[in-house]
């Protein structure tokens, strides 16, 4: 007597290696995306919240001041795509637990996915033609623009 | 008798899972709204200044103490997240980890909330 | 009524229906019914081992487990069906490996052995390393290896359909010797539905597993009510052997749950109130590994004596205390958690409080080595088969030795499946169904259902109760013609309680309340087999020790009982086959 | 209600009131409630120290109402048939003792959450068995079948040992908040099926089975909230093996 011949009936799916998996993609992404996030958000809070006079001394100027630095501009637009991106992407998890009809679930799913590419586009843009001295219509300076504008004029 | 069934009652890592889902929906939504109101330095300085100058109140000195509480607990647990990911010690003691991520949140917000809460109220 | 049709209808998705499914499957078209999600079975609970001799780890043949398992049994166990037991069971094993199962390993990555109750070298010179294992869950390995294979094979289950009737072409009793009787299929209860179902078949094989809650102290789950034995039974048709039912030695005192004897094998000592190792008197030679039934004995003589521990002095203990915690966490993780949930001990540094407890039917529905149902000495019931539990072959005599179960239900299982599916491709056509096929169960189920509501009915757990007490007091490790005499009486008086039984659930959907009912009708019948057998039996073999008869009487009962039922409980004989043993004094 | 087992090893067993409130359901309805409809229903009994929550069940079923229904068998922890919520926390009924449970406060009893209810403590097994059959629970291999057994250390038998001792309970997978959230998930069992096959030395099919894991269902749904970790009779490392099978996916090494 010889063991059973076991034979598998079922179809195999054809193994080798795995295609590459947009979940696990995102799986990965939350975690890389994650991890960079904190020191990004993090120094950004401390700069805009902690130092100086915390949250009073935000406005225009201090917006300009900063992004006069080159340096800066990029650490905001990367905090800004990424946090996109991952906020976005924890979005579509939940809509795909929460939102049970398919049609909901398309509609929701279009609806974030726009919100998230409009809201990158008018960032980046914003903070690609960020001008710090913006003019009037008659050529002056608005208020409110930081002191450094003067000297450039 | 109560018709509702019970709530499950997890241990850490379920609320957790809940906190950090809350908090990532909650980070998600004031980014729209900040990014679009930072946009707004692009029409105009008055515009933008405005808006900020609301977020100056006392009233929006609370959601943005309560955003940074936000982030500081997502932030961590994300942190506790990838860890117990990536090390059988970390998954053993994800519970520890879990008040770990409560202490840091409580240490950082004494740091931050008596600092901010002057600024916001210390008038301007 | 729905009626399904197949070659073959497996009753029963344990270790031996499953293996059966394995074999029927591939050739046959196969429906498996069962009472229980089929990973639910009882071989989940079993724990030791199963044996084979591999000569994994010291040398040992198949020959001297034969001889083992003969003289384990008392010599009241058939000869050639054990060789074909002990033979078969290194490719057993060798096959479930094969199949995925996860045995624990040797250095060299063979399958580990270890050593087991009455399993001996070279006759009974010493214990020898004969049980292949994974660690203490080796039933529940099998079971889900099994189910594992049944899935990938697309083996058809009926889930929760309990089988409660079975249909032949003719009556078994009436018809003379000689003539054919021909199997013609099974009716079943759809517990989800309530929905009577017949299935036709050209080959039945019942595998319904064992019948413990017959006694109050057993490790048999509560589903373990005999049902196949009980409908074999109400058929017509005879079993075998049923006064022998083993009691194990260490079931957790007061509640049962079985600590496998693996505990001993790894090297655990009985322990008596004064500390002595007792099995030494007893069983000088291999102590604490003796057959199970001595131990049982020896133990509840030790309680009867007064030298019991605890309050009630009614238990002893199993001492683990002198092993290794990292030994034990290795070799028996899961009952030593039993220890500490159920009686919250801790094995490392207490003894843990032990009774024998109802284990094992070694008697059964008679079959012959392919698994085919005899209905007298010699004729066949066309087309039916019995394997595992439920059965008696029989290779454990008067009593099993532990680990040859788990065997059983492989080598037998595999049997009958085979035999089963080539029955069922040589047969035209299914026998003919009686008229009204269903009748029968729709009139019980329906008769029950009337008895909601009425005023002073007979709760089914009162007489439950009174029946597995009954049994335990008066016919469990120590019988005598007094105490069988009154446990007969009390089954007389509880079937006729039985008859004014009320149920609660008049529903149709998952109505247990009804199939309890049903069940408990079973195990009353199997009770007074039970106590008829051994009543007449006037003697002391393997698990049946009657005090009023303490020696083994050859000249007279060296001979399987066969009762069966109808109209009026009628005992029969058969002789014992004997190959190339002869019987001898049973000593350790 | 003297008849259920006296523990002798507790000495003498003090016996005391513990009250159980069950979540109902009758699909065809009774004199009070509706088909379908659900509620709670309280019952008062006398227990031991040693009795268990399925035996409390079986008091009630046996002595007061028999029309209440669930399943289970071995009543020791091994058949994996009777999961259920108990005091919001899945566990195995047969392996819970009452004294455990603060007797003094009535101890909630209810289905496991995430499968269809059929009547009272029963609901429909087949979605998580139909899980369990996707991840291919089989061992798999090419070539032809060795004379003796396959070769295997006790090294890589100990590899995959924790997930051989799964007993399909459901006490995992119904007690995962992603489970709940949307039916699709796979759940936790089903990963450890697969894990136990993977990480078998003996196997040649895991790349199928992590194929199958990699999937929207799969093991990227798992949000390590440690439900199925806890609520596991078994002790398995739920999490863990989980953990395990996203390593090897994202290492694409065993
Ligand atoms: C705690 C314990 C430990 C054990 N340890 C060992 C050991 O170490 N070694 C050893 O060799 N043996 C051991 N045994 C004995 C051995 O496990 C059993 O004898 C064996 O598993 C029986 O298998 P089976 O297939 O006959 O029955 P089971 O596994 O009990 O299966 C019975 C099947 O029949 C079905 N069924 C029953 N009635 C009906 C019905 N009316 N309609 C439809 N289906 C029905 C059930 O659903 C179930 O699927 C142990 C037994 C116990 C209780
Ligand atoms: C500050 C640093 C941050 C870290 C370390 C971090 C980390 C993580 C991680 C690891 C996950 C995956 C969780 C899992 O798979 O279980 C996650 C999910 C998520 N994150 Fe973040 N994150 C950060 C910031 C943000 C921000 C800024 C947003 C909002 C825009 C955000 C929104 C979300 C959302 C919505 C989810 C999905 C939650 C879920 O599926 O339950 N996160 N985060
Ligand atoms: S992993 Fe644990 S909880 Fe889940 S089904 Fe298996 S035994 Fe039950
Ligand atoms: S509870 Fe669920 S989210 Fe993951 S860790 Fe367990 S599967
Ligand atoms: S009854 Fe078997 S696990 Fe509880």
């Amino acid at each position: 007597m010889t063991a059973p011949e076991l034979s598998t009936p079922r179809e195999r799916i054809r193994s080798g290696r795995m295609r590459r998996n947009a979940e696990r993609w995102s799986w990965l992404f939350m975690r890389f995306s994650g991890a960079l996030l904190l020191v990004l958000i993090f120094t950004h809070l401390f700069v805009n919240l902690m130092t100086g006079d915390g949250v009073q001394q935000i406005d225009f100027a201090f917006v300009a001041g900063k992004w006069a630095s080159p340096l800066w501009k990029v650490w905001d637009l990367l905090m800004l795509v990424l946090a996109m991106i991952h906020g976005g992407n924890g979005m579509r998890l939940l809509i795909n637990d929460y939102a049970h009809r398919p049609r909901v679930r398309t509609f929701l799913l279009w609806l974030l996915g726009i919100a998230v590419v409009v809201v990158i586009v008018l960032g980046s843009l914003v903070i690609f033609t960020f001008d710090p001295c913006p003019l009037d219509a008659s050529g002056d300076l608005l208020s409110g623009v930081p002191d450094f504008c003067k000297d450039v004029r | 008798m109560t018709p509702a069934p019970t709530l499950y009652r997890g241990h850490e890592g379920m609320w957790m899972w809940l906190v950090h889902r809350a908090t990532g929906v909650a980070i998600f939504f004031f980014l729209l709204i900040h990014v679009t109101d930072t946009a707004l330095v692009r029409v105009s300085p008055e515009a933008y200044n405005e808006v900020i100058d609301s977020y100056k109140t006392p009233i929006y000195g609370l959601i943005e103490a309560g955003l940074v509480a936000a982030i500081i607990l997502h932030a961590f647990n994300g942190l506790r997240i990838i860890a117990v990911d990536n090390s059988t010690w970390a998954l053993r003691h994800q519970r520890k980890l879990a008040w770990a991520v409560w202490v840091i949140f409580v240490v950082l917000m004494a740091g931050f909330l008596p600092r901010h809460l002057m600024h916001v109220f210390g008038g301007a | 009524m729905t009626l399904h049709e197949y070659d073959v209808v497996i009753v029963g998705a344990g270790g031996a229906g499953m293996r059966a499914a394995l074999e029927s499957s591939q050739r046959a078209r196969t429906a498996c019914l069962t009472k229980l999600y089929p990973t639910r079975s009882h071989t989940g609970a079993a724990q030791g081992g199963m044996a084979a001799a591999l000569s994994n780890v010291e040398d040992d043949n198949a020959e001297w487990h034969t001889f083992d398992t003969i003289k384990g049994g008392d010599y009241l166990v058939d000869q050639d069906a054990a060789e074909i037991l002990c033979n078969e069971a290194i490719d057993a094993v060798l096959d479930l490996e094969k199949m995925g199962l996860p045995f624990n390993r040797t250095e060299e990555g063979k399958v580990d052995q270890r050593r087991f109750g009455g399993h001996t070298r070279n006759h009974g010179e010493a214990a020898v390393r004969r049980a292949c294992y994974s660690a203490d869950r080796t039933g529940h390995m099998i079971l889900q290896t099994l189910y594992q294979q049944c899935i990938k094979q697309e083996v058809e289950f009926f889930n929760e359909f309990y089988v409660l009737d079975l249909l032949l072409d003719k009556d078994p009793q009436s018809t003379p010797e000689g003539e054919e009787v021909s199997v013609a299929g099974v009716v079943a209860y759809e517990l989800a539905t309530g929905e009577i179902h017949t299935f036709r078949a050209k080959s039945v094989i019942f595998a319904t597993g064992g019948a413990g809650k017959v006694f109050k102290t057993t490790s048999n789950a509560h589903t373990l009510t005999g049902d196949g034995m009980a409908i074999a039974y109400n058929a017509g048709l005879p079993l075998e052997d049923m006064e022998f039912f083993q009691f194990h030695p260490t079931g957790l005192a007061g509640l049962g749950i079985l600590l496998s004897e693996a505990a001993r094998g790894e090297g655990g000592i009985l322990r008596n109130s004064e500390g002595e190792r007792f099995m030494e008197r007893y069983a000088p030679t291999i102590k604490d590994l003796a057959p199970r039934d001595m131990v049982a004995r020896a133990m509840a003589n030790e309680v009867r004596e007064g030298r019991g521990c605890g309050p009630h002095k009614d238990y002893v203990l199993l001492d683990l205390t002198h092993l290794e915690p990292a030994h034990i966490d290795a070799k028996l993780p899961d009952i030593t958690e039993f220890a500490r949930t159920y009686l919250g001990v801790e094995p490392y540094t207490e003894p843990v409080p032990v009774y024998p407890t109802a284990h094992y039917a070694m008697g059964g529905i008679p079959t012959n080595v392919q698994g085919e149902v005899l209905r007298n000495n010699t004729d066949k019931v066309k087309g039916l088969y019995a394997a595992g539990e439920c059965a008696c072959v029989s290779v454990h005599g008067a009593n099993r030795l532990g680990t040859n179960s788990l065997l059983d239900i492989n080598v037998f299982g595999r049997r009958a499946g085979i035999a089963a599916a080539e029955h069922a491709l040589a047969t035209e056509a299914a026998a003919e169904l009686p008229e009204d096929a269903e009748g029968r169960l729709r009139a019980w189920v329906e008769r029950l259902r009337d008895t909601v509501g009425t005023p002073g009915a007979e709760s089914i757990a009162q007489v439950r109760r009174e029946l597995q007490e009954t049994m335990d007091r008066n016919a469990q490790v120590f019988r005598d013609e007094a105490s069988l005499s009154a446990a007969k009486a009390d089954i007389a008086a509880l079937k006729e309680r039985y008859e004014a039984v009320g149920i609660h659930d008049r529903g149709q959907r998952y109505n247990t309340d009804l199939l309890e009912a049903i069940e408990l009708g079973f195990l009353l019948d199997l009770a007074e087999v039970v106590v008829e057998g051994a009543l007449a039996r006037k003697e002391s073999r393997g698990g049946h020790y009657r005090e009023d008869f303490p020696t083994r009487d050859d000249e007279n009962f060296m001979r399987h009982t066969m009762v069966y039922g109808g109209e009026q409980l009628r005992l029969d004989y058969k002789p014992v086959v004997v190959t190339k043993y002869q019987p001898m004094e049973r000593k350790y | 209600m003297t008849a259920t087992a006296e523990a002798p090893a507790a000495g003498e067993v003090a016996s005391f009131e513990v009250t159980l409130r069950i979540r109902r359901m009758n699909p065809e309805g009774t004199s009070e409630h509706g088909a379908g409809e659900e509620y709670w229903e309280e019952h008062t009994i006398q227990a031991h120290a040693t009795d268990r929550v399925l035996d409390a069940l079986h008091k009630i079923k046996w002595d007061i109402d028999g029309s209440l229904a669930f399943r289970r068998s071995c009543a020791h922890g091994v058949c994996g048939s009777d999961a259920m919520r108990i005091n919001a926390r899945n566990r195995l009924a047969c392996k819970t003792l009452l004294k455990d449970l603060n007797p003094a406060k009535p101890i909630m009893v209810e289905p496991i959450k995430g499968l269809p209810v059929e009547k009272d403590l029963i609901v429909d097994m087949e979605p998580f068995f139909a899980s369990y059959r996707e991840i291919m629970p089989f061992l798999m291999t090419s070539g032809p079948t060795p004379e003796r057994e396959r070769l295997q250390t006790p090294e890589e038998r100990q590899r995959f040992d924790d997930t051989t001792k799964c007993i399909l309970c459901a006490a995992c997978t119904t007690s995962c908040p992603v489970f709940w959230t949307d039916g699709q998930y796979f759940g936790p069992q089903a990963i450890v099926g697969a894990h136990r096959f993977i990480f078998d030395s003996r196997d040649e099919g895991q790349w199928d089975r992590l194929e199958i894991l990699n999937d929207k269902a799969g093991v990227w749904k798992c949000r390590t909230a440690f439900n199925c970790t806890e609520a596991c009779p078994r002790g398995i490392e739920v999490t863990k093996a989980i953990s395990e099978v996203k390593k090897v996916l994202n290492t694409g090494e065993i």
